[in-house]
């Protein structure tokens, strides 16, 4: 396996960190090196928030990543701000809902935050662009995302179930 | 000649958080959850019977975002 | 294959505390360090041990005193403004010689700063931010794995030396998860402590204390003091070395910078640069002699690190004029990215060997 | 910022005149907060009560790190920010140094009662000519809700992931009532956050304590429950019902301090 | 050590036996405090009341610094010190990590009332199973007689040259009727070493609090009121005197707390 | 002459604020500072000044703050341990970019250690004891006089520079009697402080704070200060120097420890024997090129304190390998003996030039 | 046969400081403050009277130095 | 005028630190250059205390001796520990009352306690020594002493008196 430099970005509250964590899980078996980092803790409220996520065949020298493989962009202003660091063949998974980013060859538009309202909760729009970007990339089996996420959730079946959805109906688009 | 009160709602939707507190203190309905979203993509409250409010204040006074303003209309 | 778990490396601390045999943990919340704290709250009570959420980091760590005073393994964690509230503390426990383990996830400063990572602590953690003349151990984890490791290997050094030690990181290797392998089997050896108060039944009573007041006792309780601490410059250095044997140029960092420049390295190498990494691991005691040996064969050294040019100092002091001595650095939360440490590569290499300093 | 007015501005308007319009203290920015979070309500209470008195331009605040530090973000007056738990000796420098200004601290829990407890009294005890603004909300909110002296029992937090258990960690702490055994305090008064009655109540509480300083009475203390829906783990409207049914119980509303005076 | 018997040793040894004899708890040597000082008197009723109880070997005491730290020359037990103010933190973690020993404090006015305020509340309320025994002497003893919380009104020491002024500094602190508002604490009471009758009060109350612990019942605090002649300005018998006339109307002797319950 | 009065050096510190316009004293007991508190409880009053004795340190720090903050001049004072707590503090106050003296008289250490006088918080001092990228200005008297003139001045490099300043001495210099002229005159001219915090009447309100998080602020924040600290470095060294023109071994020392040896100088003096003084006034910036000009002519330098060797890390940045620099010092409150400072001064005198360092 | 109590005060002169406090919580007068000096140079106590004691501990409580003991014989 | 270096030595109570500020304060007009040293501050009581006067025509360089012109000793324990400092030539007043000192031609043998718990006062002992050493060595005169005396204890008539009364007595003696 390559080298893949994964950034998610968007607004606190959007499940940043969260989508992180799960796809790091999701790799830790399949794939020979993984790390997961936060930009942010949790001392401050709103705001912008992000994370990388690199997996990678061989040993990750430097878990800090300044140019990436692939992105998720949750909002306009991560939009902005993170896609020049975006490799020219990489590839952006773009919520359009909230981020009026034209199309390009190396982007995807997904209506991730509207088609999540529909499921019953804006904030599963994570886990509809994880699923796009899925059917696309390969990187981990949904399988495995499905394990991670219930080994997450676990108790609280409802937002299991929120997730999962979305998480379909990213895969399934298109 | 009976003078008629009329109240004026303005919820700013920048402000708003959605966080459904306005709605459960107004004891007329005035309010509710609208679908449009901010740029924050969040669903904010909108004045949807405005005609039926007393101007209690009760929103204005919960809101914690200062998000509602209300002006009287005397006719 | 051992069993991989992903960690965040707060996590991995906590768990390393808890199989190194930590009796007693005392916390307070503060970012980027909560996630250690919430970690100790789950688990210790499993093991019934004591978890304490102190009202202060100064409470915290006058609970270590009394905790460590029984002869119990403790530890208290938090983040830059809350390790400076422990200074007093620090000073205390290593006056009265009591092994603690003391975890610092550095973030941007001064003042309240952010809550990035930082590593503008290391004066700090090394020169005594306390009062007098003593010094921790100090430890500086490189990886999640090593966030984990060395949390153990702490305790272990606190109870053989009889000495508070540090483990400083900051917020990112705190908050990044790795797969980590963890420490199997039972808790170290605890040494035997004739001097802890259990009650005085038996033996005759013991005092803890660092109150000398008759003449010429505190004076010879330092030098009592001072040998200690020599024999620890004399047997616990820890570094690790990545082409030293023949690079041009020499780069020193620790922690989260020794992983971004282990990321510069293997570019540069990949375009024939002669480049190496020289990673101390014990911060206190400082690997001086080995960085001066090193010195000897490269056209210059230079420092990464996340402040504004700390741990460069140790570096001058172990080089002297041999090579010169190059800074590179961000503060106040910022990382120093991969191309500006190329950069400074770059013009050291351009230099002839054996220049004055810089 | 776009607003969104309910009806199409009305021809007449010399008979239309405001009922609630935004402080002007208060700065024409969205705040950080969570949705449904008390700290919003009260800053634009203090806001309002700076505007009700006038005294916006010669007040001095302090907002010590927690959710509230962001405080300064949105009061229009002078605010210095102070580290954790030292906002009332931080008050206590500024007063003794402009006797005739207005000086306020802003504080939460885990800030005011853990940290923060010495100062908190020493400053009460010596009758500081300020005013303390006490957000009671159970919880550390900034640094991801860990149990606060004033957690409740049973209350799940991130440090107290089985429930605050009373036999290891003692019991909520009554800040007003222990305040009230000290003899200097001028007024001291408990009110919640639990609708629209109670913001009221606690927008009167703010005058009482800003004019007590007007008046260079003394120190007041006023304890605002508050809710942290983020960190009660429930939305913002089951979070006030729960200042209703846990928290006034067990902190019980009222004045406990009168000019001068124990009311109890 | 020269002794001064007022009689020669009679013949009949057999009939005679000890009233009061040194307590073994007791190291023989003289203590280095000033004549008259208060904490003589308590070191030696912690002595006996350890002796009494038979819990010398499992007793581990905790004194911070102040007069008090010298406790650790003549008490024969397991002790520490402590930071100042931060003995109640410091017992606590020894009691956590011994939960069948004997602990506690010996803290002064100073130490335990204003930079260790925090710290013994936050013990108090946690119900830490401690006794605190805690020496107010109105005064800094050791570092030369400053102002402390329990100074009285008027009262002139080297920081307060003018007496204490009650509206710049507040009035002295109660801390009996202080940590009475807390839910956890077991027994509370205030004694005075203000002549014999005070002392056997001291005696006993230390008693109870030291049983309490052994009972597992819980958190103990005894306040006693105690003469420090050289900072008070006064003989030792004027000392006492000034105990009975100033310090006890101001700080009412009595439990505060028994069993748990408050008694006020 | 100028009338000359007998002060102690903490009563000199106290006439010294009070003549330089010091508004607000914050201050707590501790030995041997205490003449210093009790000073300003008695005078402070006398010229409508704020006093106040804090519940601790850590309040009476944060009142400083406070205090600060409205652009007043204040000031508070401890010794060693009661520094400790003040870490914190510290941190924010040179984040906050507020003026403000602190004077530290030293005490034995580490823990409570004794009330002797020491030197053995330099580290502390000159390389922040608390956390983040920040230095105080460090001011070191050497005599009674110099408590009260480096005092008034303190207050005048902390508004010029908006910084924290501390004032470095010790038990020795703080209690001991000389005689000496007081400062007449007005205090020194205020600075405007349109930052100061007075209420926002007629201007847009403002606000003092380092909680600076988003991104990349606190980066540019610490761009700032170390800009400030560099323009520092650069305009208020200041040293004594003693027979440095024809000298074959330099001393350097400050503080009681500088006393010390000019006693040892005269008499080395005396036997013919060509040692010099060179006495860092300002620990923080350090005068570190006058040293290393200083280091180039003489067979070796030998640094003495009271401490356990810690200004002598500054001495040996500053020499690098130009010639050996050796320690002499004593720990715990002792002083050190002129004996011990002769006999070193001969182990020098008889080396070559220009050995390798010790 | 009446049983006739005695005490016996004993007064460490090397642990009395001269405080006064045993003397004037004597009810009966049997101690006074001698004019020997301890290796100190301070004054110590010396039971003058012992005759007169009567047992009853208010110098020995009192003491804040543990300088007096008192044994009882009995005839 | 040479260079005098002067130690007193005693018990805590004994006046130690007064009677060498005492002293410097008489020195301050009439001697050019005037240090005083104490060896403990007040955070320690009872113990052993002891304080130097410097008082020299020219500067003092270092305010710390370690041989000493004069010594004024008011109990056994610091003549033990102190006399080994006092040069050849040099002169100790020693407190008899106190201390077992053998005579010898440097040494002053003074029952000072006992003069002094005759006016009325053992604390004031250290008058009485200081009159006797006055009398021998003038270092300065005795109106400067008392003026001294007068502005330390103005206020305290009883206690003025007392002291004046012991340093006449000492000044008096042989
Ligand atoms: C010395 C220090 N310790 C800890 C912290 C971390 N910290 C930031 S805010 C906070 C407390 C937040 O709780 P609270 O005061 O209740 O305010 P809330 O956010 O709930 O309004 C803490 C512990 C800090 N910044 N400084
Ligand atoms: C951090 C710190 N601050 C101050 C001191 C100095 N100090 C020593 S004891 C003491 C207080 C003494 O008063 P108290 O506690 O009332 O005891 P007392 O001597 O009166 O019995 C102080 C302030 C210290 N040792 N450490
Ligand atoms: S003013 Fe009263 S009636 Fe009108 S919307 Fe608000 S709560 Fe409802
Ligand atoms: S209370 Fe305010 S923030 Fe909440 S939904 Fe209503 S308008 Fe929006
Ligand atoms: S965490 Fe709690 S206190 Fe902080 S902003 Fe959110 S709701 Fe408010
Ligand atoms: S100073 Fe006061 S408390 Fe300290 S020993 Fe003397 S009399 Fe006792
Ligand atoms: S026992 Fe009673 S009567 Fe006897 S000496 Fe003591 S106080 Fe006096
Ligand atoms: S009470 Fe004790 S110390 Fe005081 S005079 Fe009597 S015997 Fe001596
Ligand atoms: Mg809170
Ligand atoms: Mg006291």
């Amino acid at each position: 396996m390559n080298c893949e430099r994964i950034l998610i970005a968007g607004a606190g509250g959007q499940g940043i960190v969260f989508l992180g964590k799960l796809i790091a899980n999701a790799a830790l078996e399949t794939v020979p090196h993984v790390t997961y980092f936060p930009s942010y803790g949790a001392e401050v409220r709103g705001g912008s928030s992000h994370c990388q996520v690199i997996l990678s065949g061989r040993e990750i020298p430097s878990p800090v990543a300044h140019q990436f493989e692939i992105m998720l962009i949750l909002n306009e202003e991560s939009f902005s701000r993170f896609l020049p660091q975006l490799l020219r063949n990489g590839l952006a998974v773009i919520n359009s809902s909230l981020c009026s980013a034209e199309p390009a060859p190396n982007r995807l538009l997904v209506p991730a935050t509207q088609t999540a309202d529909e499921i019953g909760d804006p904030r599963v729009a994570n886990l509809v662009l994880l699923g796009v970007l899925l059917s696309r990339r390969p990187l981990v089996t949904p399988a495995r995302i499905e394990g991670a996420l219930r080994a997450a959730l676990g108790e609280n079946k409802a937002t299991l179930e929120r997730n999962l959805a979305a998480f379909h109906a990213g895969l399934a688009m298109e | 000649m009976t003078t008629r009160k009329q109240y004026h709602l303005t919820i700013d939707s920048e402000r708003c958080k959605g966080c459904d507190l306005c709605m459960a203190f107004c004891a007329k309905d005035v309010i509710a959850m609208g679908t449009a979203m901010n740029s924050r993509g969040q669903h904010y409250a909108r004045p949807t019977a405005p005609e039926l409010c007393i101007g209690c204040l009760q929103c204005a006074d919960i809101c914690p975002d200062a998000a509602i303003e209300i002006e009287e209309e005397q006719s | 294959m051992t069993k991989r778990v992903l960690m965040t490396g707060n996590d991995a601390v906590g768990e390393g505390a808890i199989r190194a045999g930590c009796d007693a943990y005392f916390g307070y919340p503060i970012t980027p360090q909560n996630e250690l704290t919430a970690y100790m709250a789950n688990h210790m009570p499993e093991h019934d041990r004591v978890f304490i959420q102190a009202e202060s980091e100064i409470a915290a760590i006058n609970m270590v005193f009394g905790a460590a005073v029984t002869g119990k393994r403790a530890m208290t964690s938090s983040s830059s403004p809350g390790i400076s509230l422990k200074q007093e503390g620090l000073s205390y426990l290593a006056a009265a010689e009591l092994p603690a383990v003391i975890v610092n996830v550095q973030r941007g400063g001064p003042g309240l700063g952010n809550i990035a990572p930082s590593q503008a602590d290391y004066f700090q953690a090394t020169k005594g931010g306390g009062h007098g003349d003593y010094n921790l151990i100090v430890m500086a984890p490189a990886s999640v794995q090593e966030m984990h490791d060395l949390t153990i290997q702490s305790f272990v050094l606190a109870d053989r030396f009889r000495t508070p030690v540090m483990v400083l990181t900051d917020g990112r290797l705190g908050q990044m998860m790795e797969p980590l392998v963890l420490h199997r089997g039972r808790p170290p050896v605890r040494p035997a402590k004739p001097w802890a108060l259990t009650g005085a039944s038996g033996r005759p009573s013991n005092l803890i204390r660092s109150l000398l007041l008759d003449d010429g006792v505190l004076e010879q309780h330092n030098l009592h003091l001072q040998r200690k601490f020599n024999r620890i410059k004399q047997s616990i250095l820890q570094y690790e070395e990545l082409h030293t044997r023949d690079c041009d140029v020499l780069v020193v960092a620790y922690g989260t910078s020794a992983r971004i420049v282990k990321g510069v390295i293997d570019e540069a190498r990949s375009k024939g640069l002669k480049v190496g990494l020289f990673r101390p691991i014990t911060l206190w005691p400082y690997p001086s002699a080995r960085i001066r040996q090193l010195a000897a064969r490269v056209k210059g050294i230079l420092v990464v690190e996340m402040s504004s040019g700390q741990m460069v100092e140790d570096v001058r002091l172990a080089v002297g004029d041999r090579t010169p001595v190059l800074f590179e650095g961000r503060m106040g939360g910022a990382v120093p990215l991969e191309a500006d440490v190329m950069a400074a590569l770059r013009r050291i290499l351009r230099r002839r060997k054996g220049g004055t300093r810089s | 910022m776009t607003s969104t007015p309910s009806t199409r501005p009305p021809r007449h308007v010399a008979t239309r005149y405001p009922l609630y319009h935004r402080p002007a203290s208060l700065k024409p920015v969205p705040t950080h907060f969570c949705p449904g979070c008390g700290h919003g309500t009260a800053i634009k209470l203090i806001a309002e009560t700076l505007d009700a008195l006038g005294i916006r331009e010669r007040t001095v605040g302090v907002a010590p790190v927690g959710c509230a530090v962001l405080a300064y973000n949105y009061l229009d007056c002078d605010i210095s920010e102070a580290a954790h738990g030292r906002a009332a000796a931080v008050a206590t420098g500024i007063k003794r140094c402009l006797p005739d200004r207005i000086v306020f601290s802003y504080q939460g829990d885990g800030d005011l009662a853990a940290i923060g407890m010495g100062e908190t009294i020493h400053a009460a005890n010596r009758g500081e000519h300020i005013a303390v603004i006490f957000v009671n909300n159970t919880v550390y909110g900034m640094t991801g809700g860990q149990m606060a002296p004033t957690t409740l029992i049973g209350q799940k937090t991130s440090t107290s992931p089985f429930g605050r258990d009373q036999a290891t960690t003692g019991a909520p702490i009554k800040i007003c009532e222990l305040l009230n055994t000290l003899e200097a305090p001028w007024h001291i008064e408990r009110v919640a956050l639990d609708g629209p009655a109670g913001v009221r109540r606690t927008r009167k509480a703010l005058t009482t304590a800003f004019q007590a300083q007007m008046d260079d009475k003394g120190y007041s203390f006023i304890e605002v429950l508050s809710p942290c829906p983020i960190h009660m783990r429930c939305t913002p409207v089951e979070a006030v019902g729960l200042i209703k049914e846990k928290m006034i119980p067990y902190f019980p509303l009222g004045i406990y301090r009168q000019n001068g005076q124990s009311m109890t």
